[in-house]
């Protein structure tokens, strides 16, 4: 039993666990919440294992079959996937316990088997997307990913929810299969499939067949771009996160859509080369979408009224900041990317889970309708509180120190308009923030007096709501906890094979 | 659908489609096919079956819970095969070097885990296929 | 005329070009529910008539060694991808359609242009 | 208009893409890159390796067996998520079906 192999554990347990929910489900009824949490307990502790031994030790590939690289499927564990991880790991387990209540409200009994099932598929997905070191199995993963992310839309049979995801459905099937067609685009240059294999053998040949890679890199990033909702493909995340139950939304606005992005870094860094895409322009490209979202998705927020359905406008907005971090291409923009994909997970899981539970609680939804509402359930409007204002960039919570390396990364280059767009699109945040807060604080609701009390939530939903508040506050006085771990893992992803 | 031809020819043919199924399983690692086809067959054997005989059943040849269980099984099957290759040192799914009995090449039980991967496929594909078949009909 | 040439030469790879298209054609223009599944469907066999054109080599045969005299085989990767790639198109089929059966049980069509219609005399 | 504007980036595309596998060479040319050492490890070494005849049986389940379990795991998934939107259950059918009732109505 050596360490070696824990990334491949974590992965077959919750395989295991999720094809094992059904059956357990219909003999042990009751004890389905304690299995589902001993799977994440092991999966996370051997997580935790795995970053700590490749800090210490370096990064390592995992060959399956212990065949070479070139004939088999390869696994790399380093600094970035192994922390990545850790905090899919992290951030899923506080919205599974959370969801153990909440899931309780959305959908009936009889589903709940099959609701865990489809969350253990995507878990297993995603990590295996984020250590994957093969383009085809990268495909595979891709396509359970977009199954199951569609199937923990629709499990809440309502209108809304089949309409929704079937539009995701259709979109994310486009993307993967222009990532498929992609991915055979560059076997046909290279014949090899193994990320290191085709980026040596395109480092050599890229210029014999350049309309080749073009195209491919073309089709690879439109893809995943309809996956990440970039800008203008993001037609279908606001009904699909919105309509999604609360604990769905979380994970599919915290992670699922950020592990896309992890794809296409690997694309963009590992598989084509930091040289090449530059070369040939991609970025620059990826900035100006970027700067639109930032702007748009802001735009479109202020517009809504449906409390789930702005913070989806706002996922919008903040991918926006992580592609530009991305698109500067340079080691600053990198990490500022990654630092965002960190506390933008935990700020958009904190902000949807205070939503979910003022839904839980109120059964409401319209943004009007929640004047005073911070006296009636305090510790929720603190923690949403706390998230929007990281959302706006008050200094203090990581939020903030985000929008700082962000805006560093985009001084180092001296883009200096993009500071602008930062700055306009905190304003832009501040203005759809703000209004909530303001009359959650300060305002009289109209049936009741703005009385204290406590909320009437089970404590299983307020606990992951203030932990992920108290981790968004951490990171925002201590950045160098996560920044420690992404300056490592940096130079290891955008200077492969150097 | 009640029609007497339909049906006894359904019950005539379904033995030979099965025996087709099982023998393209059985061959995965000699001739074309393998588990994903031979399964497909042998699950089109019982779509031949509900479609001439009736959901009700059919439902009873293959009740919901055994194909829950068959599929369950078919991945944990295929996990334990896998496993087998860490515990005898070696990587996750490997073949030859985690003493799989390899036979004679070109025999049926030839080939270590090959084979019997497929087999775990087979039926889990088979079962799929059946239970997706059952799960959209039964909306009518 | 070296163009034709070259068009014969990589008929394959532009037949599923074209077929690629024209499934994306389907899936962005038709608003009926069926239809785009179609689409889709159709976009899923082009890409596999591209990899089996790329791991095409003339003369060879199909991957099963026999023993006798050496042969040219074909690449067998790309089959082998293919057969992962078809099962997917399975599932995402499957699933697609189930979800067009409960739209329209609670819409009473499967026009996505209906649909949109219901939607907005709702609000 | 939607259909011609569609139809207008759509050739557009394929001109791309056409253009792009002009660059190859032509189909079941042995100068194929794609037919390089890999290739050719797997046609003569996969008897020696697996004692399996069938080279692609070899591919899916040993090789690249890993991506085989991804595939087991699609067919699992979609499994689940088509009983997930379809089954209502054995109880609640009715109850369910008067649920959606009261909601068209208001609707």
């Amino acid at each position: 039993m050596s360490s070696v192999h824990f990334p491949v554990y974590i992965l077959l347990i919750l395989l295991t666990t999720a094809v094992t929910i059904p059956l357990i489900s219909n003999r042990f009824k009751n004890s389905l919440k304690e299995y589902i949490m001993a799977a994440f307990v092991v999966s996370w502790v051997l997580s935790f294992t795995t970053l700590n031994h490749v800090m210490k030790n370096g990064s390592y590939t995992y060959s399956f079959g212990n065949w070479s690289q070139k004939i088999g499927i390869q696994f790399l564990v380093d600094e970035f996937s192994s922390f990545m991880t850790l905090i899919i790991l992290t951030v899923a387990f506080l919205v599974i316990i959370y969801s153990l209540k909440d899931m309780e409200h959305e959908i009936k009994d009889y589903q709940f088997s099959s609701y865990y099932t489809l969350i253990f598929l995507l878990l297993f997905s995603m990590i295996g997307l984020t250590v994957t070191n093969d383009m085809f199995n990268m495909y595979v993963f891709m396509e359970i990913l977009s199954i199951t992310s569609c199937g923990i839309i629709s499990i809440k049979h309502k209108k809304d929810n089949f309409l929704a995801s079937m539009r995701y459905l259709i979109l994310s099937a486009i993307g993967s299969l222009s990532v498929l067609l992609g991915i055979a685009l560059l076997y046909m240059v290279t014949g090899q499939l193994n990320m290191f294999e085709v980026s040596s053998v395109i480092s050599q040949t890229w210029q014999s067949y350049p309309t080749n890679i073009l195209v491919s890199l073309g089709f690879m990033v439109s893809g995943l771009a309809i996956k990440a909702a970039v800008f203008p493909l993001h037609i279908w995340l606001p009904d699909a996160h919105s309509s999604a139950p609360t604990p769905s939304s979380a994970l599919l606005s915290g992670l699922v859509v950020k592990v896309y992005i992890f794809t296409v870094a690997k694309i963009l860094f590992r598989i084509i080369g930091v040289e090449i895409v530059a070369a040939l322009g991609i970025p620059t490209y990826l900035t100006y979408f970027a700067a639109l979202g930032m702007i748009m998705g802001s735009v479109f927020a202020i517009g809504q009224k449906d409390i789930k359905r702005m913070l989806a406008y706002s996922s919008v907005a903040q991918i926006g900041y992580i592609f530009m971090g991305l698109g500067l291409a340079t080691v600053q923009g990198f990490s500022a990317a990654l630092f965002h994909i960190v506390s933008h997970a935990l700020l958009k899981t904190a902000l949807f889970l205070s939503a979910g539970s003022i839904i839980y609680q109120k059964d409401k939804r319209d943004l009007r309708d929640l004047n005073g509402i911070g006296y009636e359930m305090p510790i929720t409007m603190m923690v949403f509180t706390i998230a929007a204002f990281g959302m706006i960039g008050i200094p203090g919570i990581n939020g903030f120190m985000s929008k700082i390396y962000l805006s560093l990364a985009v001084i180092d280059v001296k883009k200096y308009v993009y500071l602008v767009i930062i700055l306009v699109s905190s304003f832009l945040n501040a203005m759809y923030y703000l209004p909530i807060i303001i009359a959650a604080f300060l305002k009289e609701s109209k049936d009741r007096k703005n009385i204290m009390v406590m909320d009437k939530l089970p404590r299983s939903m307020i606990y992951p709501m203030v932990i992920v508040a108290l981790g968004c506050i951490l990171m925002g006085f201590f950045p160098q906890l996560i920044m420690n771990v992404i300056d490592k893992a940096v130079p290891s992803f955008l200077l492969l094979g150097k | 659908m009640d029609d007497l031809i339909v049906k006894t020819i359904t019950r005539l043919i379904i033995p030979f489609i099965q025996l087709y199924g099982i023998f393209i399983i059985l061959h995965g690692h000699l001739s074309p096919g393998g588990g994903f086809s031979g399964g497909a067959i042998l699950g089109a054997s019982i779509v031949l079956y509900s479609l001439s005989f009736g959901l009700e059943k059919a439902s009873k040849k293959l009740s919901h819970e055994t194909s829950s269980i068959i599929e369950t099984a078919g991945i944990l099957w295929y996990i334990v095969l896998g496993l087998v290759g860490i515990f005898m040192r070696g990587f996750f799914l490997t073949n030859r070097g985690a003493g799989f009995p390899m036979g004679e090449a070109g025999g049926v039980i030839s080939s270590g885990m090959i084979a019997l991967i497929t087999l775990g496929i087979g039926a889990k594909v088979a079962s799929t296929m059946i239970t997706l078949f059952h799960t959209i009909i039964k909306e009518d | 005329m070296e163009l034709i040439i070259s068009i014969i030469e990589h008929i394959n790879y532009i037949a599923a070009a074209a077929l690629f298209v024209i499934g994306l054609y389907t899936v962005l223009t038709h608003s009926n529910l069926l239809k785009k599944v179609i689409g889709i469907n159709i976009m899923e066999t082009s890409i596999f008539l591209f990899f089996v054109s790329i791991g095409y080599v003339s003369g060879g045969s199909s991957p099963i060694i026999t023993l006798g005299e050496k042969q040219i085989f074909i690449n067998p990767v790309p089959s082998a991808l293919i057969l992962t790639g078809i099962v997917v198109a399975v599932s995402i089929t499957a699933y697609s359609l189930s979800l067009i059966i409960r739209l329209h049980e609670t819409y009473g069509t499967i026009d996505m242009d209906e649909i949109m219609a219901l939607r907005g005399e709702k609000s | 208009m939607k259909k011609i504007f569609f139809m207008i980036v759509l050739a557009g595309l394929l001109v791309l893409l056409i253009t792009s596998v002009m660059e190859m060479p032509g189909i079941g040319s042995i100068d194929n890159p794609a037919y390089n050492e890999v290739t050719r490890y797997y046609v003569e070494n996969a008897v020696k390796d697996s004692n399996a005849p069938n080279i692609i049986a070899a591919i899916i389940t040993d090789y690249r067996a890993f991506d085989t379990l991804g595939e087991t795991t699609v067919l699992f998934t979609s499994i689940a998520a088509v009983i997930s939107v379809l089954s209502l259950g054995h109880h609640h059918k009715e109850h369910n079906n008067t649920d959606e009732k009261v909601e068209k109505h208001h609707g």
